[in-house]
């Protein structure tokens, strides 16, 4: 210590430094709790909270007006009134008020004596009985104590019974003396119940000093006003692959009002959810604290962000305006992002699987169906679609419908010879441009027409005997073709292909062969049979021959250029053997060889077989990509190609698929086979969007059992109706099932009109709707529609009747009505009643009935005892207008009341019994004979 | 600008950016006293810096640097570039003094002693706020990465593993797993253990210097600067997906193709050379590879004991020697393999995947 | 408690620093003698690190960069926000992601991962610094050759905690980082079962080494990383890795100061 | 730096003022003689920040420690329509998920806490004796809650419930009301129907 040390430098510098970086320090701790407290959500809240308190603030102006001031006024005199009356009594009440004290004193002693005899009564008694039931000898002694201690317990309780009497006196004076200024207080408050509870929400959700200190950042944990909201779900899980997490949403934190009527009108985040009764609402079908939001919407339920959740912009607008307003970007490294908003309906399937339709979800609904139509799950396997029909017509023996050379323009652009045509174009489009690509697309067609014919079968074909076309053209409007096929000038359906032009295409053979039997052709179509005569079919057959489609007739058909045609058969070959060898092969074909093997490479690699039965390729694969899990596919597994106009998302690139399915081979270079094959459909807008919808509805998602809606048998049974009566088309001539007929819109006359067909299941019996189905029979003679023959299988007849049963919810027994014995009387009065009524005027075809148009003409009763259930009979009769509104049958029974006082003692249920007993055992043959006698 | 990119993007091409590197080096740890002096290390800040300010004006170069993950490495750079210029700068201030008759700075204090309070204290006291200071901020303005939750069915392209092992990833385009995931990683920790058993001159202890050291901390600021950070920056900013390689103002196409076939020496030597066709059994067929791994090992070392080295020989004992030739070979082997593969497409200098074992 | 000299002033200072308490934690007074200055680093257990007094050259930042003891520093840092991290996450493949998310969404001052991987990151570049400087100043020659080898190990220790945590948020960066590094284990040979020679170690038809019994499936608690992976490096990272690093730390500290504290030319 | 190294240390003369008033330190023998004032206002300065640094970091730590948001079953559910519970009858629908009985008696729907006031147990309720018994301790209670026998100190907890705008009992649990304190009168403590 004597010599001093030496010193490296100023401590004062030091000092300096240390001052400067501590307060470098505080200000950076200073700065996380200003970005830890500064949340976007808190900003929603508040000015949530603003916007309530405005509505709150308005409404209450609207109560306190509707609050009758002079009523008011009333009360409050009548209650200052009775307030000077207690005043004066004051001195009254600080007595009583002492003597209820004394009293309550009085309950508090005589309850411990009680309490405390009766605790030692308790544990006496039990030991008193397990000893007893132990056989021990201390019961006695416990005997005794008990003996000993019940009357005093019997005192006690009584004092205590007293006291609380006493009690209940004291209080009952005083309450008298108090009831009159309680009762004027309690009428203000009724009168002011609705401005209270207003005024009390507003003070919740009004800025105030306390609540800006409870929600500064430090002290907000302890009541913060401002505060996340989630709802955590319970049986719904985020696949974390491989892991289940509990899903939680805590989207309403931001959107506050999403739940709430009343803020239908606000601005975003704040607005009410369209349509509450359906959605969220708690006694909805989608309550929020069961499903949430992320379920439909998807997104990250446990963010709180606008960014992190993973909003999707709806379209460019709305992105360049969340761009502007939230500083929103693209979360590249998230794929569970929210579905835009026009497609939020693909969520639906995840939780409504097996049905054809989903309620509600149109837009699916429309893309499921256009999915189903236009064959895209022919090609394109999806798990829960498999089985379905092939949508093209059967090409087994295409040679004696129409021949090579239609074949082959018609592949060239189907849409050249029907605008409306299903079949998609196939050839020629853009990534196949350019002269080169042309002639091989040309000799690719060529190839598949001789290859198609070369195959084809030559059933026997009838000769077609003249007909009248204008007869023919009424004949298609009148028979119900319509249902199914636009033709004869009317848009009507599009489940076959429109009628037109068939002159240019067909033989008049082979289609008055066709519409004599469609299954002679074809046993897998599904046009059914008419049942029509020879002359119906020629008079149809001359009118659809005559017409033509002039430009297709006189465009020149494709021809096969040799070149390409070897160039083709050399790509193919070189696939499968070495080059050389491939040369040596070519060499050997004779040119109608080569045509055939490039026709039947062409159809393989096209997949035509999916949508037509092709001979030679019964039992080729689909050449499309599985779907089913198309709407969980990675994004990286896009190939977006060259595609730079289009957001780099799943739903752009469906759609942009859809719309133009070969766009992404823009700008690659590609063999000719290595091109993209999907064919083009030219969808519309809508379209387009709805089969996108479809696509993302696809996904694989595991969703636990007790959050799907899963159907049961029956429903499951339903389902399989639905799909078939989808085939059939049934509901283009029937309404049923929520569905409008298509002839029922183009019929003027409603009573022309095929019949609707609602509650069919509790109306008929069984085994006649399955015997008619097989074998359609007239029931209503007036109507010139005709129900076709289906030619359905047992199963498909049986699938059919069990559906029209379920809709009703019955069951199927095919066990036909058993007649009760009837006494003659009750007979006799149903005769009676049938004839006073006069049901035999309509339900009888006679010239007279016919007069009055098909609208007043009813089926022939004779039916009944096969055809209808006896309890729809008695309903029917009862009033037909809730049965089938717009009926003609009249109700005779209005509220019960009979017409015909007289019969059966004017007792209308009977009546109607009778009518209906009589109705099982008519027989109008009889009938005439007794009424001529 | 686009011009300029596109002449950076080809400069950055592996061979051009490893060769340039490897002579900017030499030309640095040749002339220290140059290099280090303000007339030339201004200038190369100036221009260092300029050219990140440049970069920093491309989408996608920003975009790789401000990765959260990717941050760090920027860092690191500069502030070991400004280091690597601070020591040596010292070691050649004390080289002029010794070469003078001076002693060093450190020597000058080296007897006095100061008190650790509040002297030494203090200046850890301050620096340990400072760097608070430098961890919270950087906290606040980049916030820790989070992406999708993990999913072992998708592997994100291309998939990395932490950067400071990127120079080992980067090593796998060159290497078989099992020499640069696992034999190089152990060669560096023995190496980095053994420099204190090797090197044991106390001469030069305590104090920075350069011209006394100039082979042992050439050897280790090559290996530092050229084998590990040059590896971890070329892993980082220029692979891209499918470990392909991108300049740095080059889009990660994903689909970018690039011819890859590499061929082993065995095929070079019995197909290309003999063209008798691979022999069938294995140890034919990679005697030349194996003799040539061994040659590479054994020959060298004997040669320049006798000659270059002959006083270090003497020093060290062969022991030491044969554990420091060992090592400096193990090191130079992966400059030589990388350049071998730039020029003859070399895949494997041995390849017996029978065994799993290749080089 | 002694009387105030002065009662009419009552000397707030003094009181304190006379009392009992005060006395019993620092033993001497405000150090500017010497004596006390000594005495302060004697009588601290943080600043009993040091000796009393250091070689000048030893002491100026110029020298040592400070780069071992901010090592040091953000060490203690990462241990404590390591802790505080703890409390909020759970290391099972449920809920190990949920639980960083909530560090970034709603967890007060959730911000403490991101002074937890950043630190990280920062020890790395530190640690390195640190070494450099050893090593540029020649510091690892005799007799602190032990020391280096130690020094070696934390460096070694210090990338393998980094790189355990890196797995810990499970996301999509966090599992194929782990992956892609951990894939190189199992080309260790003999040990890992795509290793040289791994093929070699067979019983008949049976091999020895194979995905299941390798040195990465050890690593791993799994063939690819899964839930045992999260939870064995949850375990590495938080309990095994930072004792042995502490244990190191003590040596490599004891070995400064047995070996002639900061190193200064001879 | 390296430049200052080489000059040897000189220390700065002291050049302001000394004050007076200091407080008597123990005079330093210190080389490096400093103006004390400056010394002391930037050591007041660091310290003092030094101070607030540690502090607010400290409360940093605190505030850590309770979460905004915690993954806890929702406080209040919804029970049902009153229509549903009898006059009389104590319903145990609710007592496995939510911890409440609902009881129903002739003034109205309250909802009782299932956990004894004694030692946090859940009491069985025996309708045939028409009390709550606690299965721990042995403390009893009537059907209105109020303990009649046994430790329990006081009556059993009620909760808030009210009616929803869907017609349904809603119960929060977050909010209770004790007897003993008169909050039994509270018109949220019970439902009138």
């Amino acid at each position: 210590m004597a010599k001093p040390n030496p010193s490296l430098y100023s401590v004062q510098k030091t000092f300096f430094w240390f001052a400067v970086t501590s307060v470098l320090l505080t200000a950076s701790l200073a700065g996380i709790v200003y970005i830890d407290a500064k949340r976007d959500w808190k900003d929603y809240q508040k000015a949530f909270f603003k916007l309530k308190a405005e509505k709150a603030t308005a409404e209450l102006k609207q109560a306190a007006s509707a609050v009758d001031k002079k009523e008011l006024e009333k009360l409050r005199a009548e209650h200052s009134a009775a307030r000077k009356t207690l005043e004066s009594n004051s001195k009254s009440i600080l007595d009583l008020n002492a003597k209820l004290t004394a009293a309550e004193l009085e309950i508090t002693k005589t309850k411990v004596v009680f309490q405390d005899l009766k605790q030692f009564e308790d544990s006496y008694r039990y030991y008193y009985e397990e000893y007893t039931a132990h056989h021990d000898p201390r019961a006695a002694s416990y005997a005794a104590k008990l003996a000993e201690i019940k009357p005093r317990v019997q005192e006690a309780k009584i004092k205590l019974e007293k006291a609380e009497k006493g009690r209940d006196t004291v209080q009952a004076g005083l309450d008298a003396l108090l009831r009159q200024e309680k009762e004027a207080q309690k009428k203000v408050d009724q009168l002011l119940d609705e401005t209270t509870r207003i005024e009390r929400k507003i003070e919740a959700v009004k800025p105030s000093f306390a609540k800006d200190l409870l929600n500064a950042p430090m002290l907000d944990f302890i009541a913060p006003t401002l505060e996340i909201q989630q709802v955590v779900l319970e049986n719904l899980h985020d696949d974390y692959h491989f892991a289940k997490a509990q899903k939680v949403d805590r989207c309403t934190t931001c959107h506050m009002g999403i739940d709430q009527k009343g803020f239908e009108d606000a601005p975003q985040p704040f607005r009410t959810h369209p349509n509450l009764d359906l959605y969220l609402g708690s006694m909805s079908a989608h309550p929020i604290e069961k499903i949430g939001c992320t379920t439909c919407h998807g997104g990250n339920g446990h963010s709180v962000s606008f960014i992190d959740t993973a909003h999707t912009p709806r379209d460019e607008k709305q992105k360049a305006e969340w761009e502007k307003k939230y500083g929103w970007r693209d979360l590249e490294k998230w794929e569970a992002k929210m579905l835009p908003l026009q497609y939020t309906q693909a969520a639906c399937a995840k939780c409504h699987t097996g049905t054809v339709e989903v309620p509600q979800a149109d837009k699916l609904n429309l893309g499921r169906n256009l999915a189903v139509d236009l064959g895209c799950l022919n090609c394109h396997k999806v798990e829960g679609f498999e089985g379905l029909w092939k949508v093209g017509p059967d090409l087994t023996a295409v040679a004696s419908k129409t021949d090579e050379t239609w074949v082959s323009k018609w592949l060239q652009d189907p849409t050249r010879f029907r605008p409306s045509t299903k079949m998609p174009r196939i050839f020629h489009l853009e990534n196949q441009a350019g002269a080169d690509n042309a002639k091989l697309e040309d000799a690719a067609i060529v190839a598949t027409a001789k290859y198609l014919h070369h195959h084809s079968a030559h059933p026997e074909v009838l000769r077609a005997p003249q007909g009248d076309a204008a007869m023919g053209e009424k004949l298609i409007k009148d028979l119900g073709c319509l249902g199914c096929h636009s033709a004869a000038g009317v848009t009507a359906g599009t489940h076959g292909p429109e009628l037109s032009s068939l002159g240019s295409k067909v033989n008049a053979d082979w289609l008055f062969t066709w519409l004599k039997d469609p299954k002679r052709h074809s046993a897998t179509t599904r046009m059914p049979s008419l049942r029509l005569s020879d002359s119906e079919a020629a008079d149809i057959t001359a009118y659809l021959m005559s017409q033509r489609n002039e430009a297709f007739d006189s465009a020149a058909a494709p021809k096969a250029d040799p070149k390409a045609v070897d160039d083709l058969i050399l790509l193919n070959l070189q696939s499968k053997m070495r080059h050389e060898e491939a040369v040596a092969q070519l060499s050997k074909m004779a040119p109608d060889e080569k045509l055939l093997y490039l026709g039947e490479r062409t159809i393989a690699h096209q997949g035509c077989y999916s949508c037509h039965d092709i001979r030679g390729f019964e039992q080729a694969k689909s050449i499309a990509t599985e779907l089913s899990d198309e709407g969980r596919k990675n994004l990286h597994q896009f190939d977006f190609g060259y595609v730079h106009d289009i957001p780099h998302t799943r739903q752009d690139w469906i759609r942009k698929k859809l719309e133009d399915p070969r766009v992404f081979d823009h700008g690659k270079v590609k063999g000719y086979y290595e091109r993209l094959r999907m064919p083009h459909f030219g969808l519309s807008e809508v379209e387009s969007e709805a089969i996108t919808t479809f696509v993302l509805s696809l996904t694989q998602e595991e969703i636990a059992l007790e959050a799907q809606d899963l159907l049961t048998t029956d429903e499951q049974r339903i389902e399989r109706g639905r799909r078939l009566i989808q085939k059939l088309n049934c509901q283009g001539c029937h309404s049923f099932d929520g569905k409008d007929a298509i002839l029922r819109s183009i019929t003027e006359d409603p009573g022309a009109a095929p019949p609707v067909l609602h509650g069919q299941g509790s109306k008929v019996q069984e085994a006649w709707l399955h015997d008619f189905l097989q074998h359609p029979t007239t029931i209503r003679p007036w109507l010139k529609y005709r129900m076709p023959t289906f030619g359905l299988t047992d199963t498909e007849t049986q699938d059919i009747v069990r559906y029209f049963a379920l809709l009703d919810g019955r069951q199927t027994s095919y066990r036909g009505e058993v007649l009760q014995e009837v006494s003659p009387d009750r007979l006799a009065a149903g005769k009676e009643l049938f004839e006073k009524l006069q049901c035999a005027k309509c339900h009888q075809i006679t010239a007279s009935s016919q007069a009055m148009g098909a609208s007043f003409l009813a089926p022939d009763l004779t039916l009944t005892k096969h055809r209808l259930r006896s309890d729809w009979v008695i309903d029917w009769i009862k009033d037909p207008q809730a049965m089938q509104e717009g009926t003609m049958m009249p109700g005779f029974f209005p509220d019960m009341q009979s017409p015909l006082p007289d019969i059966l003692g004017g007792d209308a249920q009977a009546q109607i019994e009778a009518i209906r007993d009589y109705l099982y055992r008519y027989d109008p043959a009889a009938a005439a004979e007794s009424t001529a006698s | 600008m686009t011009m300029i990119k596109d002449a950076v993007n080809a400069f950055c091409s592996p061979v051009i950016i490893f060769t340039a590197s490897m002579v900017c080096f030499y030309l640095f740890v040749r002339f220290p006293r140059q290099a280090t002096s303000m007339a030339v290390s201004l200038p190369l800040l100036g221009l260092a810096l300029a050219g990140f300010a440049f970069g920093l004006t491309d989408d996608h170069f920003r975009k790789i640097i401000t990765t959260p993950d990717n941050v760090p490495i920027v860092g690191m750079l500069f502030i070991f570039l400004y280091f690597t210029w601070y020591a040596v700068r010292k070691g050649v201030i004390n080289d002029q003094r010794m070469e003078r008759g001076e002693s060093t700075i450190e020597q000058t204090e080296t007897n006095e002693k100061v008190l650790v309070f509040p002297y030494l204290i203090f200046i850890e006291f301050v620096m340990a706020l400072a760097y608070a200071i430098v961890l919270v901020v950087w906290s606040i303005f980049l916030k820790a990465p989070l992406e999708e939750p993990a999913n072992p069915t998708i592997s994100p392209n291309p998939s990395k593993a932490p950067w400071y092992f990127l120079g080992l990833q980067e090593l796998l385009v060159y290497f078989d797993p099992w020499i640069a995931g696992v034999l190089l990683p152990t060669f560096i920790i023995i190496g980095l253990c053994a420099i204190p058993y090797i090197d044991r001159d106390t001469d030069g202890s305590g104090y920075f210097s350069f011209k006394k050291r100039r082979a042992v901390i050439s050897t280790y600021l090559f290996g530092f600067w050229i084998l590990w950070v040059l590896l971890i920056v070329i892993g980082t900013f220029m692979r891209g997906p499918n470990w392909n390689f991108f300049g740095p103002f080059e889009k990660w196409d994903i689909h970018k193709t690039v011819p890859l076939l590499n061929i082993n020496l065995s095929e070079i030597i019995f197909i290309k050379w003999l063209g008798i066709g691979l022999p069938k059994l294995w140890i034919v067929r990679e005697l030349p590879g194996i003799l040539l791994t061994l040659g590479y090992f054994m020959v060298p070392p004997a040669i320049l004991a006798k000659t270059k080295l002959k006083s270090a020989y003497q020093k060290l004992g062969p022991v030491r020697y044969a554990v420091l030739m060992m090592l400096l070979l193990v090191m130079v082997s992966v400059p030589i393999k990388m350049y071998l593969r730039w020029a003859f497409n070399l895949k494997y200098i041995v390849a017996i995947p029978e065994f799993f074992f290749n080089i | 408690m002694s009387a105030p000299e002065t009662p009419k002033k009552f000397d707030l200072g003094k009181f304190i620093t006379e009392s009992q308490i005060y006395k019993s934690i620092f033993r001497h007074g405000y150090t500017t003698s010497d004596r006390d200055r000594a005495l302060s680093v004697m009588t601290n257990v943080f600043f009993h690190l040091h000796p009393v007094k250091v070689r000048k050259s030893g002491a100026r930042f110029g020298f040592t960069w400070c780069a071992g003891g901010l090592s040091f520093f953000v060490f203690l840092t990462l241990v404590v926000s390591g802790i505080l991290l703890m409390f909020y996450y759970r290391p099972t493949v449920e809920h190990a992601y949920n639980d960083i998310m909530a560090l970034r969404e709603h967890v007060p001052f959730g911000i403490m991962r991101e002074l937890h991987r950043w630190g990280a990151h920062a020890m790395i570049i530190t640690v390195w610094l640190h070494m450099f400087r050893v090593f540029m100043t020649g510091s690892y020659k005799p007799p602190r050759e032990f020391n280096w080898v130690i020094g070696v190990i934390l460096l070694v220790l210090t990338m393998l905690l980094s790189f355990t945590g890196y797995l810990l948020p499970w996301d999509q960066l966090a599992m194929w980082a782990v992956t892609v590094g951990s894939n190189m284990a199992r080309a260790t040979p003999f040990l890992g079962h795509e290793g040289p020679g791994a093929a070699l170690l067979a019983i008949g038809d049976i091999q020895l080494v194979h995905s299941g019994s390798d040195v990465r499936f050890a690593l791993l608690g799994g063939r690819f990383v899964g839930a045992g992976t999260l939870l064995r490096f949850y375990i590495l990272h938080c309990v095994a890795i930072p004792t042995a690093v502490v244990v190191l730390m003590s040596v490599h500290f004891w070995r400064i100061r047995k070996d002639g504290g900061i190193s200064g030319p001879l | 730096m390296s430049d200052s190294t080489t000059q040897p240390p000189a220390p700065p003369q002291p050049e302001a003022p000394k004050t007076p008033v200091a407080p008597a330190k123990p005079a330093a023998v210190t080389p490096d003689k400093i103006s004390r004032r400056s010394f002391l206002s930037w050591a007041g300065v660091a310290w003092f920040s030094f101070g607030a640094a540690t502090t607010g970091a400290l409360s940093i730590v605190l505030r850590y420690l309770f979460p905004n948001v915690i993954f806890e079953p929702p406080t209040s559910f919804k029970a049902g329509p009153p229509s549903e519970y009898e006059v009389g009858v104590v319903d145990e629908r609710w007592k496995e998920k939510f911890g409440v009985w609902i009881v129903r008696s002739s003034e109205g729907i309250f909802a009782l806490s299932t956990i004894c006031t004694h030692l946090g147990c859940t009491p069985n309720w025996l309708s045939s004796e028409n009390r709550f018994k606690c299965p721990c301790h042995g403390s009893g209670f009537y059907k209105s809650g109020i303990n009649f026998e046994g430790p329990a100190p006081r009556p059993l907890e009620r909760y808030r419930i009210q009616l929803a705008d869907d017609g349904q009992i809603l119960i929060d649990k977050s909010k209770k009301y004790q007897q003993e304190k008169g909050e039994w009168n509270n018109p949220e403590s019970f439902l009138v129907c």
